[in-house]
């Protein structure tokens, strides 16, 4: 299944991507799965996606948890604490 | 409810006129104005870059609001959020509530900002003499969400 | 510090924009208008008088603003109450306060108001289709200003 | 000695008067005593200000409690709670 990926500010910049699209086998449907994809690139990736730093997940818009589902064309967006208002 | 996400500035006279216009039962409007300060951490600041997440903001703040009134007793609310190239003395967010008593407005615009700080897709990028940086989150931030739990 | 007690409306965003005007240490304002409510007590309000003791009205005034400033970072206040005839929908009261910080701002606004509510010589007389009345103080009001002694 | 007394809001209206001079002995240089000279008017004055009703008392633009001292040429103020805001 496809699923959209974003990055935003901080992270958008350490990877040096706005956005993709990953194919992920069906069996993966959890944000944490698709973490592991991504901490598998290494790098970057593997770094500040390890476990334990401070970042934020969304799917479909909405702040979501590790073990949130992902069905086929969600939008899920990776990025670090908000810093608004 | 009026949620609106924008470069350009707000008149926050005219939004808060707007907010109580024609309705008797509203006796308190209670609102904030976030400002952009050349001062941040020790650094001075000669500008920042506001970005988001256009496709979640609204929808985040339009749950934020809701959420608020789902609380208290409200006749109204409204919130601008600036994105974009800001400079001090900038206004970077307004919120504005409306209610039939102070209590509740002062409560629910305070609860909305908290959670707007915390729960809303934006990220601030300063320019400072040392280059640019992200701004970290603050713990009281955090702490100030978390006191509105039950 | 701007105190004024006058007969004439204010334009609150005119005040605002005077209190935040080029003090880029300014992160914050938070801001409250009171306004007269054509229902109240379970009566319908035509109108109102404000009365209040002019020799005491910008001193108790001061004395509450000078409490806000020992116990908060303020960089700002400005306090604006009518008195004379006013009606529904009039604005009776504005106080807004400037800070580095949002919870300064909130916490000595609504402090301005707990303490402007119990201790700043004003009185209210309501017109409503039963006769002239009294406004009574509340409770409430007694407790809002409770809650700030250490 | 001279001490000016003003009345606002219901007792303004209750006593149907807004300002007088009493002449008071030195020796009742006290707020409570100065109420006590009132209320031997009787009628709405000793009703008004009797123990327990709700007022407040204010010397020289101050609020005061009952055991305020005066002195003379103070300006004392007499009225009901407030209910500004």
């Amino acid at each position: 299944m496809n699923i959209k990926v974003l990055y935003f500010a901080r992270l958008r910049e350490r990877f040096g991507i706005s956005e993709e699209v990953l194919e992920l086998p069906d069996s993966m449907a959890m944000v944490a799965m698709l973490l592991d994809v991504l901490r598998a690139r290494g790098g970057e990736w593997a770094e500040a996606l390890a476990a334990g730093q401070n970042f934020r997940v969304a799917v479909n818009q909405d702040m979501a948890a590790m073990n949130a589902p992902l069905e086929a064309d969600d939008e899920v967006a990776i990025f670090p604490p908000v810093t608004g208002g | 409810m009026k949620i609106s996400v924008q470069e350009a500035d707000f008149d926050a006279g005219v939004e808060i006129s707007a907010l109580r216009a024609g309705n008797p039962q509203i006796g308190a409007v209670a609102s904030f104005i976030g400002l952009v300060r050349d001062m941040n951490d020790g650094s001075r600041v000669a500008a920042m870059t506001l970005e988001h997440y256009p496709a979640m903001t609204h929808k985040a703040l339009s749950a934020i609001v809701a959420e608020a009134e789902a609380r208290w007793a409200l006749l109204g609310c409204t919130v601008i959020h600036r994105v974009g190239a800001l400079f001090p003395t900038d206004q970077i967010v307004l919120v504005a509530v409306a209610s039939s008593h102070r209590a509740d407005a002062f409560a629910a615009c305070e609860f909305i900002m908290d959670y707007l700080k915390t729960q809303a897709p934006f990220w601030k990028k300063e320019r400072t003499p040392e280059g640019e940086r992200w701004v970290e989150p603050r713990v009281t931030d955090e702490q100030a969400q978390a006191r509105w739990a039950e």
